[in-house]
């Protein structure tokens, strides 16, 4: 039988990762992992790619192929969640508390790194959250947006940028940044990530969509600072 | 420096990709230097604009469309799997066309210039003798313009190697079957700790290029001499 | 044998030609600019007259009101350019036998090692063009159109870079290849003495009009 | 095609960026190709690799090698921001760098082709009339070299306007600021329905291109007749 | 004048040259091949003698003991070269004036005017060197050497694509040279007449040596 091929974001690369050697120590055959940006997964799925299994980094772009109905809906389902988070370069940290009556722009010069608003799906919960807390008017001018999280995550970790909104899975896996606030949930669109089975996909991937669900899997998760959904 | 299983499956699969890429952009980089260098027809200026067109655009561009239309549900992609068998998304050869369309224009730029270059009177001497065009072409034409063959060459392999975009885009970053060194390097972006590991890899895609650029090196020396370019130091007077 | 009636401009200079050339040798004389290269290049058929026509024997070679015209290497005509034109990426050897090899052995005339000793450039063999004289690659221009067993012979000053003794030399094996193989040749250059020597006749171009 | 104010300030900022790009590498890069093509020392063969090196790696390497280097607090970067007070990172300075350095092999390989193919007896001719070194080279070798300058130039210039891997690692996407044409075209290509806005954007970049192409093919056609190459059908004989 | 003792070697071809040239036209002569083009690109300064010294006056143009040696566009000789080599991106104005532009005034010893109607070369200023024939780039490139009123004037065979009338009318205008300039000259050439008419003496080369 085929090994399963699973079409993940790339911001799942090392959860996914791990979780495809635990399977195959469980004794599945090695499963095929895809990453790259959920956008390129996306349109190459829609291409007829052989992909068994889609995770997205955002709800976006499973709708996306749900619409030209390229996927299993029945199987959709938003197995994790993930947060925003403030950080700065090590040692860089400067007061700043995430409360509304705050005046973020004032309280330090420099840019903001984050994935490019309306686009990158990071940029976008920032801008959420940026707009909530009354801070959008005056930082917009000040964002530099990036392609990928972890082009944001590098600025600041070069020191280039003295703030950047990223993933809370982002800033966990780097040592040179620390995190200076979060952001409530409710600042922002839940962050989830829609997990499907491509249409046509066999067993063996639904095997894998279960398996993503098991407790071992959800504790890899975790470990790599995913939350579980908020549904 | 040892190896690991996944960094060679990588290391293999990108020389291979762009030996293939190479190969393959020669005989029509050739070709359409050649045209573009010595014919004049309307629509001339049309055709340079094309073949330059995918370099102008960011390479996710030229793989999307690529993936339009060589895909498997793509107007060329079916008709190819349908009548050959070939499937090209996806696959290892898909990214050597990705590789091939995206480094074409540097192959094309350097052979023409090195026609455009020959002297014409020498392919004239040779008609009198009684070689008709093609033989002329082979054996005065195209030997005159090795050391722009070999330069596009180079310019074509390296491009290929450090081909990102449009591979990522056609051809996905599938472990062994399409995910060469550019692409494995930005997987390992995305890992904690990786940051080595891309190095790494990086460090790989610069030997094999290195050892590429040394192989065109001689070959470019060996022409030159042959075709009694200066060397340093020697006037040829 | 080779009937001319042609005019060919470029640019300023026009060149007018009508002659009815007779097999043997046919010396061309004329002042330096007046249009004897440019008649070699028509008749050797890199060059398109804009009007006339040339024809070698009953075979139109170019006929403008027809159109047609025979490109350069199906004349099977020999021409020793003026500035020799050997082909840089080849050695000596190879540009001698460019011609010859594509020839079939029963059209071959020449032998290599006879046309190479007679022109003292058999050491030169394995060197490439940019190593010779200014003298060696006139020899070599000379024996590649020789080795080609061409019909017609078209030679543009072979011998100027030439000391006396090569073209004493030359010359007289130059007057054996008209007699013995009847290879008709035509024959530029501004030494009365070769004219005199090898020549069954002489036309004079001034000013670009053959006469 | 009206364009929205947003179309308008990607235009000209890739305009801009892919000129300044090609004119900063003009210079450097025909001193490289000379260099490369007429001096033999040695390590000769390093700096050739290291030449090549931007293109045989994914373009973000070395974009991220440039904000190590030459962000605020790289160690280049941080010594022009003291001492001259240039600001690359996150400015469109940044982006003519990450988009010159990027391009640089492309321009140094036909400029190099082009020097060897020169004659050298000419530069010979020319020092027995009394020209130094540097008089025989502005006189008779560069003007020579024109084709291949022009021809790296259009290289450069393209490369450089469908630039985006370097140019996003180096100085991220900021609308008016660093937001050339291709980032803009990323942009859409990430949002489900953008298709249609990264296509008006792609046209854009491939009309800008034609531009640059037009102008080139009419310097280069002038600066052929100049060194009196054939034109099709003109024997030079 | 010129004190020359060299030996210089390529390939199997071995030059050795001793030699005291005095001021006036010097011949040389030898058969094709000999290394006369040689002499004169050592002298000039294009190629470095592996051995030997050459000197002009009391100024030591190459010395291989002392590693000594003045480039061409130190030494102010004028060559003409066997082929040419004109400048083909150049007019043929532009290629006349290429070294006199760069003379002061008061070191110019020849006016354009003059030299382009004794070369009959005026009709052909604006052309390019393409364009030219044969014998008229041959002229072109002696008109370049003189212009640049050289201390030595070295010429490789510059006549030897020209016809009769045109030699008749440069030689003596060579020879007023000659004695109204006192440039003295070398003359390479294969034409006994033109060393006869033109040569205060001859020196012979033969297979590199010179006698
Ligand atoms: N490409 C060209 N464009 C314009 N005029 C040219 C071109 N080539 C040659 N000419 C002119 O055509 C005329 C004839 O040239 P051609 O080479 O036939 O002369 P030629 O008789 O061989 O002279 P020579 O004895 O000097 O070699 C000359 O006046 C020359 O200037
Ligand atoms: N680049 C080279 N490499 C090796 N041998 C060469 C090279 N150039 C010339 N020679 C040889 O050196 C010798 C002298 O050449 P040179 O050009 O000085 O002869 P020359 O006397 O000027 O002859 P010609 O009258 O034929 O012009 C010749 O035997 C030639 O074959
Ligand atoms: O991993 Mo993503 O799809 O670039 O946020
Ligand atoms: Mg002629
Ligand atoms: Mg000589």
């Amino acid at each position: 039988e085929d090994a399963v091929r699973v079409y993940a974001a790339a911001s799942l690369t090392n959860a996914v990762g791990d979780i495809a050697t635990a399977w195959q120590k469980d004794g599945h055959p090695k499963a095929t992992l895809v990453f790259a940006a959920s956008s390129a997964l996306a349109k190459q799925i829609e291409n007829g790619a052989p992909a068994d299994v889609f995770a997205s980094a955002d709800r976006k772009w499973m709708d996306y192929l749900a619409q030209r109905k390229k996927i299993d809906a029945a199987t959709r389902v938003e197995l994790l969640g993930n947060e925003l988070v403030l950080i700065v370069p090590k040692g860089k940290a400067f007061p700043l508390t995430v409360d509304k009556g705050f005046d973020l722009a004032g309280a330090y010069k420099g840019k903001l790194c984050t994935g490019e608003p309306d686009v990158v799906p990071v940029g976008t919960y920032a801008k959420q959250a940026l707009t909530a807390l009354g801070w959008w008017g005056a930082m917009s001018p000040r964002i530099v947006g990036t392609d990928d999280v972890r082009t944001a995550l590098a600025f600041v970790e070069r020191g280039e940028c003295p703030l950047g909104i990223v993933y809370a899975t982002d800033a966990a896996i780097s040592d040179k940044v620390e995190v200076v606030g979060r952001f409530p949930a409710r600042s922002h669109e839940p962050i989830v990530y829609p997990f499907a089975l491509v249409g046509g996909a066999g067993s063996q991937a639904g095997a894998f969509l279960e398996y993503l669900k098991s407790d071992a899997a959800q504790a890899i998760f975790r470990r790599y600072g995913f939350t579980p959904a908020t549904r | 420096m040892v190896l690991t299983p996944d960094e060679w499956v990588a290391l293999r699969l990108s020389a291979k990709v762009a030996l293939w890429a190479t190969v393959l952009s020669l005989p029509l980089g050739i070709a359409t230097a050649w045209w573009l260098a010595r014919r004049n027809f309307p629509g001339k200026f049309l055709v340079e604009m094309f073949v330059q067109l995918p370099m102008v655009l960011p390479p996710v561009v030229p793989g999307y469309l690529l993936l339009v239309l060589l895909g498997t549900q793509g107007p060329i992609g079916s008709w190819l799997l349908e009548h050959f068998g070939i499937r090209l998304a996806f696959t290892w050869k898909g990214a050597v066309i990705a590789s091939a369309v995206m480094a074409f224009p540097l192959m094309v730029q350097p052979v023409r210039l090195a026609f455009r270059m020959i002297d014409s009177r020498l392919e004239q001497a040779a008609s009198t003798l009684g070689a008709p065009p093609w033989r002329v072409w082979l054996s005065i034409t195209l030997p005159l313009a090795t050391p722009g063959i070999l330069a596009g060459a180079v310019l074509c392999f390296s491009r290929s190697l450090g081909e990102f975009g449009a591979t990522m885009a056609f051809v996905g970053n599938i472990p062994g079957e399409t995910r060469t060194l550019p692409l494995a390097i930005y997987s390992y972006t995305h890992v904690p700790d990786g940051e080595a590991a891309a190095w790494r890899l990086a460090v790989l895609s610069i030997l094999l290029a290195a050892g590429a650029l040394l192989i065109a090196h001689l070959a470019n020396r060996r022409a030159e001499q042959r075709l009694g370019y200066l060397d340093h130091g020697h006037a040829r007077h | 044998m080779l009937a001319i009636d042609l005019k060919f401009r470029r640019a300023q200079f026009v060149l007018a030609a009508r002659a009815q050339i007779e097999p043997g040798t046919t010396g061309i004389c004329g002042p330096s600019g007046c249009g004897k290269s440019t008649l070699l290049a028509l008749i050797a058929g890199l060059l398109r007259p804009q009007e006339g026509s040339i024809r070698f024997g009953d075979q139109t070679l170019a006929d403008s009101t027809t159109r047609a015209f025979l490109p350069a290497w199906k004349r099977h005509f020999g021409l020793v350019f003026q500035d020799g034109q050997l082909f840089p990426h080849l050695s000596v050897r190879d540009n001698l036998l460019y011609g010859y090899r594509r020839l079939e052995p029963g059209a071959r005339r020449f032998e290599l090692g006879h046309v190479t000793s007679l022109l003292e450039i058999e050491p030169l063999l394995e060197r490439r063009p940019v190593q010779l004289s200014g003298g060696e690659r006139s020899r070599v221009a000379l024996g590649r159109a020789l080795l080609y067993s061409p019909r017609l012979l078209l030679m543009d000053e072979p011998l100027s870079a030439l000391d006396d003794r090569l073209k004493q030399q030359i010359l007289p094996f130059l007057k054996r290849v008209r007699d013995e193989t009847r290879i008709p040749m035509l024959y530029v250059t501004h030494s009365m003495a070769e004219v005199d020597y090898l020549a069954d006749r002489v036309l004079r171009m001034e000013n670009g009009t053959l006469s």
